[in-house]
């Protein structure tokens, strides 16, 4: 699992690349949690090729966890076998999902105090 | 189709046990001359050998003596089945899907396994848990034959 | 590294053979935190057990009851063995380079898992032959480790 | 294994992908037996990923029989792998190889009846 970071208009931007599964999501775990990030976090899923329920799991930890402090995690460009599985544990309800990095970005720029 | 592959019960084998499951479910295709709706099919085999697999080494006993999981592919006519098993402690299969805004969260695993699959199987055998998980694979003929 | 595949003597197996090959090659350099020649390790281990298996099913003599090929990866050290295994009739591996020019063409094969490893190994065990296949990974470790 | 046929310059190329062994070899090896193919035939090998002695050896037989009457098997483009297999088997000494397929067409569309 590639895991990088960058920041666009304050929001930081996290490129995830391969597979986030049991054995690479600890990886996403600790990075997410040693990282200095903005309060909403868009999360580029582009290049994501297989996502499991552990990665699930610490995408939605990442996420709640956000939350307690009024920010939020935004998810963007999920391939159709990464979509499956939000739409089959119904986590894609907890989500703002966008196709478009562009359009995750402004929205996570946007809405920044108001969750 | 009837292939079986043993693995330590690691987290470093999950890779070849979902490479595994993405093939037999593409060999199986093949062998039914199915043109449509193999990608999902691969997928959703992988997933779920993913999901039990890991399961079983998170869950394995540790002692002196390596323990294994073995994963065996089987089929019947238009079925495919995974069965997984290990020599963990048994279990109670409880498949209701977690309350999705708690905190900290529940099992997605098995709820997920049985969204993908037509039949999900557990049962306690010789000491060993097993996991048959069964999908139909819905042929469409390539045009022409 | 020590895990078991089971694969029916068809042919339609072959990248089941192969794809766990490489994947078992791989998991084995991860393991040694291998930081170059990965590629090219990987590739040699799948060409090898792509040619043994595929010999195995070519000379599997046919019964009612179906015959198995069995591949073994264990490990020791820096090195990485390949046991493939089958119940076919005794042979005698002749590795010599074939006239390249002759036609039609004698194996390549043998010759081929030759040059590709480090040490090859034919026993003939309890009715079976085993091909066991030896290659070192010169691990070149990541910098800063 | 996808096998394409056309001609260009009045040579016939080949165009492989995919993987090339003791499954697909026959599926080449029926090809050739049924085209009918110009006296030099251009093999392009870039989309093949894999080749094992199998695929070598219907090649091969593809380029005796073509030198029995006069024509050859030219090869382009093999990534390393493929060409490993030709070098650990010395089959690289046989064959006329490129890695341009416009220069191993013009090869092929220049040395026709010279061989
Ligand atoms: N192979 C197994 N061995 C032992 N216990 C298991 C196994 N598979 C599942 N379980 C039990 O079932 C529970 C639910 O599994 P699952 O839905 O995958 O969620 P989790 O993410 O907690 O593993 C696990 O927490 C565990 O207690
Ligand atoms: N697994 C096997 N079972 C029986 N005979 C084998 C086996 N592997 C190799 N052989 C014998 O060794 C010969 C040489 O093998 P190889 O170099 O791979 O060439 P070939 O292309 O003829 O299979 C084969 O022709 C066969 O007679």
């Amino acid at each position: 699992m590639i895991i990088r970071e960058n920041t666009r208009d304050s929001v930081s931007t996290i490129t995830l690349a391969g597979t986030l599964d049991a054995l690479s999501a600890p990886e996403l775990q600790s990075f997410s949690e040693n990282s200095a990030l903005s309060p909403n976090v868009v999360l580029d899923l582009s290049d994501v090729d297989f996502l499991d329920s552990s990665g699930l799991r610490v995408i939605r930890g990442m996420a709640l966890k956000k939350r307690e402090s009024g920010g939020d995690v935004i998810l963007a460009c999920m391939n159709d076998d990464v979509r499956k599985v939000f739409n089959n544990t119904q986590l894609v309800r907890l989500f703002h999902i966008y196709d478009d990095l562009d359009a995750a970005v402004t929205y996570a720029e946007t809405n920044k105090k108001s969750i | 189709m009837n292939t079986t592959i043993i693995l330590p019960a690691e987290m470093c084998y999950l890779r070849l046990a979902t490479v595994t499951a993405w093939t037999a479910a593409e060999i199986f295709s093949n062998s039914l001359n199915a043109e449509n709706g193999i990608h999902d099919f691969c997928h959703a085999f992988k997933l779920a050998v993913c999901e039990t697999f890991s399961n079983s080494v998170r869950h394995a006993v540790h002692s002196k003596e390596e323990k294994n999981v073995t994963i065996r592919f089987s089929s019947s006519n238009d079925r495919l089945t995974a069965l997984v098993s290990d020599s963990n402690l048994p279990f109670d299969p409880v498949i209701t899907l977690p309350d999705i805004e708690k905190y900290p969260e529940g099992g997605f695993g098995l709820f997920l396994i049985r969204q993908l699959m037509d039949e999900v199987v557990f049962t306690r055998e010789n000491g060993m848990n097993l996991v048959a998980m069964t999908k139909k694979l819905t042929v469409e003929h390539k045009q022409g034959n």
